[in-house]
């Protein structure tokens, strides 16, 4: 049973693949910079997850384009978690130490990022994240290019509730963590701005829920008692369709009661017949129909490397290309790929974001993000009707939760912590050490 | 003997005892002695990897007790090993402490986030590693007792009993996964820091770990060996090829399957026990149905009724997912799917079927078979 | 259309919409925007601000201009766009590949054009709304029904006088029944309002009784100002007797939605009940048949785009055909080999399970597809305004139970019936007599694919399709058959129907999780009761 | 009280005897085997109907301590539904069967009743094909089979001497570590008549030992249940006239579930009613 680690072989077959696919102008003698890439290309989230492996490795071919980065050419090493959460705290565990990469893109799923987490810690690696997600967490090793609560949720209710008049509120979710906190932090922010118990629903559902006839009525009874009601779902990918297609039956239509979605974006889009959905909303920070040359030039390169001018692009890998640009100024400002320089480096670094504005990199590892609202159209896409006046500031804890209002993440010294609590003036919990 | 008594006619399992030695005696000093760059260096993410696979046998070795000798199909045992996998995850968490984001002394940080005040009383004791390591064995075992006691009881045989094992391990899954549960719900349990006061991180705890592993799976099979030898043994098979007339010649068929099925749910337990600490998160995709048909299959490729034979199949098969997730990402479903088929179709006695034939075309003296023809 | 508009009505309805057109006029010079003629209002419509567009809509819709009411339904049906050489406005028809062009005034055609010329006027739910508010005023006299009952329940409970006086003037004339129910409703909810208390007597009586929200809401309303105590009982006794009302169609509703539920299990499972009921092979593809029969619908309607109403009943045949040769192919390949060793099949079709999975991925796409629902499949039956059953729901509960006795008339009135019974007894018997057993276990196989395909089609219009769906059906079709009782198609159908309603009635007070824990459970201890299920089989054929 | 209300009172009585109030209350073991009459099973006014066919009405049956008796009949004339109620396997709609003068068989489960020391052979012979020939002895052998002592049990020399001791009588002595599943169709005939043997039960019944056998088996056969005669009491379930003759000396014909008549092979041969029920045929 003793035996050679297979999964060495592995990766260089794939590394190879992808050298030859960036032929860099310099072919340097220098080792490459190698780029790890943690995306799940089998098994449920493989539906997501996939589309992120290319554009990392679109992002790779580019840089390779400009020559490498540092003098070196850089190399990405694609594995497959196969939306096996143990299996991606294994896989991270051998990119770091079989392989020595000098930085990961990767996770979807909260739960996947949890798994890395400690691996990550323990070895030091440095991980983007570009999902939304539920916030309560900053790590030293993890940069957060995807949006914090307070850049999807309340902005989102915000426009609700200022634009459309909307006085009655079902949070609706899958039940798992992401949601939630998300229904948590709104659920206090409402009450917040005087909304009644009894005007707020929430309903969780577990994943994959198919059957949302009862659901439905409910939702349709509780907009049916004269006040303008609106649903917040935190439904998750595919219990979306037949929540649509079971709302459009019992003739819910997005003008008596719109759904904003936080997880329904251009690639779900793309899986789904949008009839029933035309006028829902969504919050994202990006849209692939905003109308912006960084934005038009990235679909094109998109376009021209998946070689296919169907496919959509969507807010993640948005994320994912504004965390690798600024890990690439980080690792250039630093002259090294060393964790803890790229670190120090990084933080106060700006971006282009594809919608306009910039994006900074803040001390709590999250970035600024402006907040977009967007109606879908019957061809997939979103028409944009809302959006906010500046960057929105990306927030690791929640200021409408009881265990964290008082909690901060700075990264920068004297504080150096993931959870800083403001009162007590100490640093909590492991990241002490 | 004892031990020699156990493994006469078992060269399979001699063989397997002896590699296992040799692999726990060569593995830590490859990993800690030799230095890290010298081709002999056993990584410690091998070593964590290997711990995994260990565990994965102990598991199928359980299976294998009630499948290939009592002819009782589990596709629950995945349940089983999944709450073990819990018991110890929850002793984990509350050695967090107050290290836990939230810094709260005593609540792990999902309770925290979900406004919980105090820990639920099921909780209460997961700080004291025996009382874990326990239930580690005894939830397991009285869930089985239960389940076996109705389902033994009332007749339900065959398919109806497979398909129940499966209801029961489908529902186990629903329920972790609802965050009011109290363990975590999706996310599960995570970030351990440390068992006993060692720290998880530290290469020497994941040696032991494996070490624990290596032992335990040893014992296990021993155990099981012990079982199958015994005239209890002989009694299981009987049952599993005619059941009725067991019933005539005075055995109580019902107490008998209801003793070894609940055996095995303990050893699955303990199997995942000792899983958590190594793989660092215990979710509830766990208990999902597919992983338990998948470990059957484990069984039916190494070799049905013949406990080496399950070790085998559990460490080929997941060496071969390690290894296939990484090669050809796109096509390694259909590689383990065409395994599947071809190895029903051709191998029906599995890997240990093809040694023993090997064995029996060049010994003259032909060695009893122990290994039962496989029959539904 | 509104040229028919007798004399006296049209003064009235002029005049509302006076009163709209100097609402509008002011909104307008607030937005900052002098434009109050109607041609000029026709070039904001393009305008890209949604603010621009909604004043442009007032003007429209005030203007009393003939056209408007045209005009503001294209814009609402999103058929108007604009022509970017001389930025008209046009109303497009997609025709084959490109776009045929109307003007949008006087519908004269103007040709093709191509998809680049044109561009669509996009508009917000803002603008739905007071897009449906403006087309309603324009439109309740429209000598359509269908469109008269659109406006008339658009106007329900505004509190408008103008609105309610043209409501008056409509009722008079109106023949229809449901839009006079709709506008008397308006007038009791207009008669709440009014100073005088029997008039607002007159109202609550003619409310209770109404099942429309709308109405209890108005009782609702009058209840939380009143302050006279005779008002005050009569609405109340009104308000309760409409609740008690309501809540006997909730419970009807909730009966429905079990009963469609238990049509979902049903079909995912009548399949499974010939493969593994009849057959004895513990078919764990089961799912991925299924999944096939969704793709081929899928793929009909690639074939068939013009013509999707038309699609499922291509895509039923055409999937039953595709899954019933796969699961001949899936017989004769493998399954054949393993009869007599359940458990063994269970192990070799888990196998073919993922490579079908794996196939669709990698031929189709890891992502999800889009099935279209045929026009007819969407919208709900209004039984009354109470209780709805949604059409997609009522014909896959309908379509189930054809299924279901389609399946019994096989396999107890036709020659391939009996045969196959005669094989699931006694094999070897069967085969001395006669029976080419080999191509019954075939056919038999194919026909329990078939009809999970056919099941596929189904689900296709409730749930998304993708690679991953079988996985979602197949433990509960096992649990259905299972429950039901192996080898007995009715009770196939009764368990499945049995656990839907049960699960739909515990979901209010369970939630929709423990709901479906707590049905595992009982059919957990139901087994331990009955080992053989609802309607076990007799006889030898049964010990597994 | 009237008459109508005793019985169900009589009932609940009966159901609340506190020594059978709770299965675990009592052992099997604890029942004494009562032959005092020289009877040593009882069947009275039995009935048993299969969703309306009568397969057994009101039968009544009695066999003798060491008495070896055959049992003939058409089939479907309830042989094997009589053996079956014998040993618990079916539960009859009404009447008696006790073992004994005292023990009530209708109240004890299959293993109970085969602790009591009534042993059946099947019509299909069923042996452990995957268990060696001793093996199977030993499996049947008499002794305490519950779980745990089963799993620690050690062949003692005694018991040794035992098994070879039967493996003699039913001469199978040099097969002894061949599988079972290895044995022709009469050797397992006779395995499993050892196996019954090993149980050394008080009443052995015997399902159409001789079905599909050769002659020279036949004879080996007859010589094996003649050589029980005595020691056991032994009920023997035949079809084949001639083997019945070899060895019967009483004979019960069963005709739709009730007896038609008894005696000597001879006297009921004789019996116009039997002669009319086989030739009616």
């Amino acid at each position: 049973m003793s035996k050679p680690n297979p999964i060495k072989t592995t990766l260089l077959s794939a590394a190879c693949a992808v050298a030859l696919m960036a032929l860099t102008p310099a072919q340097s003698a220098e080792p490459p910079i190698k780029v790890g890439v943690l995306h799940s290309l089998s098994g449920t989230m493989a539906i997501s997850e996939t589309t992120l492996k290319d554009t990392v490795l679109m992002l790779v071919e580019e840089q390779n384009k400009k020559g490498g980065l540092l003098g070196r050419p850089l190399e990405a090493v694609v594995v497959d978690p196969a939306s096996d959460w143990p299996l991606f705290a294994e896989k991270a565990r051998e990119l770091l130490t079989q392989d020595k990469v000098d930085v990961v893109f990767g996770c979807w799923t909260s739960v996947s990022r949890k798994s890395v987490l400690p691996v990550f810690e323990e070895l030091n690696g440095l991980l983007f994240y570009p999902v939304q997600y539920e916030g309560e967490e900053s790590s030293k090793n993890v940069f957060y290019t995807g949006a914090a609560p307070n850049q999807q949720a309340i902005p989102a209710v915000d426009y609700l509730k200022d634009e459309l008049g909307i006085e009655r509120w079902v949070l609706a979710g899958t039940d798992y963590v992401y949601p939630r906190t998300t229904n948590r932090i709104l659920e206090a922010y409402l009450k917040q701005n005087g909304v009644a118990d009894e005007d707020i629903m929430i309903d969780y559902t577990p994943f994959g829920h198919s059957d949302w006839q009862s659901i439905v009525a409910r939702i349709k009874r509780f907009g049916s008692e004269g006040k303008k009601t609106a649903v917040v779902s935190t439904i998750n990918g595919d219990a979306n369709v037949p929540f649509y297609k079971e709302l459009a039956n019992q003739g819910v239509t997005a003008d008596d009661i719109p759904v904003v979605a936080f997880s329904v974006g251009e690639e779900e889009l793309s899986g789904i017949d949008t009839k029933p959905l035309v006028g829902h909303l969504a919050a994202w920070n990006y849209f692939m129909s905003v109308d912006d040359p960084n934005n038009a030039e990235f679909i094109e390169t998109w376009h021209g490397f998946i070689k296919n001018d169907k496919r959509v692009t969507n807010d993640p890998m948005e994320a994912h290309k504004i965390g690798f640009d600024l890990w690439v100024q980080a690792v250039e400002k630093a002259g090294t790929t060393d964790t803890d320089a790229v670190q120090a480096a990084i933080i106060g670094l700006e971006t282009q974001n594809l919608t306009g504005g910039t994006a900074r990199m803040l001390p709590n590892h999250h970035i600024t993000k402006p907040v977009l609202i967007g109606e879908i159209q019957e061809d997939g896409q979103f028409a944009v009707v809302w959006q906010t006046d500046e960057e929105v500031p990306g927030d690791a804890w929640s200021d409408y939760l009881e265990g964290s209002k008082d909690l901060i993440a700075d990264w920068t010294p004297p504080i150096m912590c993931g959870n800083f609590n403001t009162v007590t003036q100490t640093c909590l919990g492991s990241e002490a050490e | 003997m004892v031990l020699g008594r156990l493994l006469r006619d078992d060269r399979g399992g001699q063989a397997m005892l002896a590699v296992l030695l040799l692999v726990a005696v060569l593995v830590p000093i490859l990993n800690l002695v030799v230095p890290e760059g010298n081709p002999w260096h056993v990584s410690t993410y091998t070593v964590t990897l290997l711990g995994k696979y260990l565990t994965y046998a102990l598991l199928a070795v359980a299976v294998d007790l009630v499948w290939g000798y009592l002819g009782i199909l589990s596709l629950g045992h995945a349940a089983f090993f999944g709450l073990g996998g819990y018991a110890m995850g929850m002793y984990l968490m509350r050695q967090i402490g107050d290290r836990g984001v939230y810094g709260h002394p005593v609540l792990p940080d999902f309770m925290v986030f979900l406004n919980w005040t105090e820990l639920p009383w099921f909780w209460q004791g997961f700080d004291m590693f025996w009382f874990a390591v326990l239930m580690a064995i005894l939830v397991p075992g009285v869930l089985a007792f239960v389940f076996g006691y109705l389902a033994f009881r009332s007749r339900v045989t065959g398919v109806y009993l497979s398909i129940m094992t499966q209801a029961l391990t489908y529902a186990l899954m629903l329920a972790f996964f609802r965050n009011e549960m109290g363990f975590g719900g999706n996310n599960g349990l995570t970030d351990f820091k440390d068992i006993l006061g060692f720290d998880l991180t530290n290469d020497t705890t994941r040696i032991g770990l494996f070490l624990a592993s290596a032992l335990t799976l040893a014992l296990g099979y021993l155990a099981c060996r012990f079982i199958v030898t015994s005239r209890l043994g002989r009694v299981a098979v009987a049952i599993r090829d005619a059941e009725a007339r067991t019933r005539f010649i005075g055995y109580r068929v019902d107490h008998v399957k209801l003793a070894i099925f609940t055996f095995s749910a303990m050893l699955a337990g303990i199997a995942g026990a000792l899983y958590v600490p190594q793989v660092g998160i215990i979710n509830p995709g766990e208990f999902s149905p597919l992983n338990s048909i998948e470990l059957v299959i484990w069984v039916a490729i190494g070799g049905r009724a013949t406990l080496y034979g399950a070790v085998i199949g559990a460490v080929l098969v997941n060496y071969g997912k390690t290894y296939f997730t990484g090669a050809f990402p796109e096509a390694w479903l259909f590689a383990l799917g065409a395994l599947f088929v071809l190895v029903t179709l051709f191998l029906p006695k599995g890997i240990a079927g093809l040694f023993s034939q090997a064995v029996t075309w060049w010994r003259v003296r032909r060695p009893r078979e122990r290994t039962a023809r496989v029959t539904p | 259309m509104p040229t028919r508009i007798p004399l006296h009505r049209g003064i009235w309805i002029s005049s509302l919409l006076v009163l709209l057109c100097l609402f509008a006029v002011t909104r307008v010079s607030a937005e900052g925007s002098e434009t109050v003629s109607f041609e000029a209002a026709l070039i904001d419509l393009s305008d890209p601000s949604f603010a621009v567009k909604q004043a442009a809509v007032d003007v429209i819709a005030a203007s009393g201009d003939p056209r408007a009411a045209a005009l503001l339904q294209a814009l609402a049906a999103g058929q108007l766009y604009v022509r970017d050489a001389d930025r008209a406005l046009v109303l497009v028809s997609p025709s084959a590949g490109d776009y045929r062009l109307r003007d949008a005034l006087d519908g004269s055609e103007l040709g093709e054009a191509s998809r680049r010329e044109v561009k669509k006027i996009a508009i917000n739910n803002r603008m739905r709304t007071q897009l449906r508010t403006a087309i309603a005023a324009l439109t309740l006299a429209s000598p359509d029904p269908a469109v008269r009952l659109r406006a008339a329940q658009q106007m329900l409970g505004d509190p408008n006088p103008l609105v309610i006086q043209a409501i008056r003037d409509q009722l008079e004339e109106e023949e229809n029944r449901q839009v006079r129910d709709y506008l008397t409703l308006s007038l009791a909810l207009a008669d709440l309002q009014d100073p005088a208390t029997e008039i607002r007597l007159r109202g609550i009586d003619r409310l209770s009784g109404s099942l429309y929200p709308a109405a209890r809401n108005g009782l609702n309303r009058l209840l939380s100002a009143e302050t006279d105590p005779e008002v005050r009982d009569a609405a109340e006794r009104a308000r309760t007797h409409i609740e008690r009302m309501r809540s006997l169609n909730e419970a009807a509703e909730t009966l429905f939605f079990g009963l469609s539920l238990g049509s979902v299990l049903v079909l995912a499972a009548i399949g499974l009940a010939i493969t593994f009921g009849v057959m004895g092979v513990i078919n764990m593809a089961h799912g991925e048949l299924i999944m096939i029969g969704a793709y081929t619908t899928y793929l009909v309607q690639q074939a068939m785009p013009h013509w999707i109403d038309y699609s499922l009943f291509v895509a039923i045949p055409a999937a039953f055909i595709v899954a019933g040769l796969m699961g001949i192919l899936i017989e004769r390949t493998v399954i054949r080999f393993l009869y007599g060793r359940p458990l063994e099949t269970l192990l070799a079709t888990f196998g073919i399970s993922l490579i079908l999975q794996q196939l669709v991925r990698t031929t189709i796409s890891a992502q999800n597809v889009a099935v279209q629902n045929p026009s007819w499949m969407s919208g709900s039956l209004q039984i009354n305004p109470a209780l709805a059953l949604t059409y997609s729901r009522l014909y896959i509960l309908i379509f189930a139970l054809l299924v279901f006795f389609a399946l019994l008339v096989i396999l107890k009135r036709t020659a391939l019936g009996l045969q196959v019974r005669a094989v699931a007894q006694n094999r070897a018997m069967a085969r001395s007599m006669g029976v080419r057993s080999g191509r019954v276990d075939a056919l038999t196989f194919g026909l329990g694919a078939g009809v999970a395909g056919v099941a596929g089609v189904a689900l296709s219009q409730l749930t998304n399709v993708g690679p991953n769906m079988g996985q979602a059906y197949i433990i509960d079709s096992f649990m259905v058959v299972v429950f039901g009782g192996v080898g007995n198609l009715w009770g196939t159908l009764v368990a499945g129907l049995t656990l839907g309603v049960a699960n739909k009635l515990m979901e209010p007070w369970a939630g929709a999780v423990l709901a479906k824990i707590l049905v595992l459970v009982f059919i957990i201890l139901f087994i331990q009761k009955r080992p053989r299920g609802l309607f076990p089989q007799r006889g030898r054929a049964a010990d597994g | 009280m009237n008459p109508a209300a005793r019985k169900p009172v009589e009932q609940l009585r009966e159901s609340m005897r506190r020594d059978r109030q709770w299965r675990f209350m009592y052992s099997t073991l604890d029942l004494e085997l009562d032959v005092s009459q020289g009877v040593i099973l009882y069947l009275e006014g039995l009935h048993v109907s299969f969703d309306g066919f009568k397969a057994i009405n009101d039968l009544n049956f009695y066999v003798n301590a060491g008495e070896l008796r055959c049992v003939i009949g058409p089939n479907g004339a309830g042989k094997t539904t009589m053996m079956d109620i014998i040993t618990g396997k079916t539960r009859p709609d009404g009447g008696t069967a006790s073992f004994g003068r005292s023990i009530d068989l209708l109240q004890l489960s299959e293993p109970e009743i085969a602790a009591l020391g009534i042993g059946r052979k099947f019509q299909k012979p069923t042996v452990f094909e995957s268990h060696t020939v001793f093996q199977n002895l030993e499996l049947a052998m008499a002794g305490d089979k519950r779980v745990f002592p089963t799993l620690f049990a050690r062949l003692t020399g005694e018991q040794r001497d035992r098994i070879h001791e039967v493996l003699t009588t039913i001469g199978l002595q040099e097969l002894l570590d061949q599988d079972a599943g290895a044995l022709s169709h009469g050797q397992k005939q006779w395995l499993e008549i050892g196996m019954l043997l090993m149980q050394d039960p008080q009443l052995l019944l015997v399902d159409e030992p001789v079905a599909g056998m050769t002659h020279q088996e036949m004879d080996r056969t007859a010589e094996l249940l003649l050589s029980l005669e005595g020691r056991h009491s032994v009920v023997v379930v035949e079809h084949d006239m001639d083997f019945v003759r070899s060895i019967a000396k009483r004979v019960t014909v069963l005709h739709q579930g009730a007896v038609l008549a008894e005696g000597s092979m001879d006297e009921v041969q004789n019996d116009p009613r039997v002669i009319e029920v086989y030739l009616g045929e």
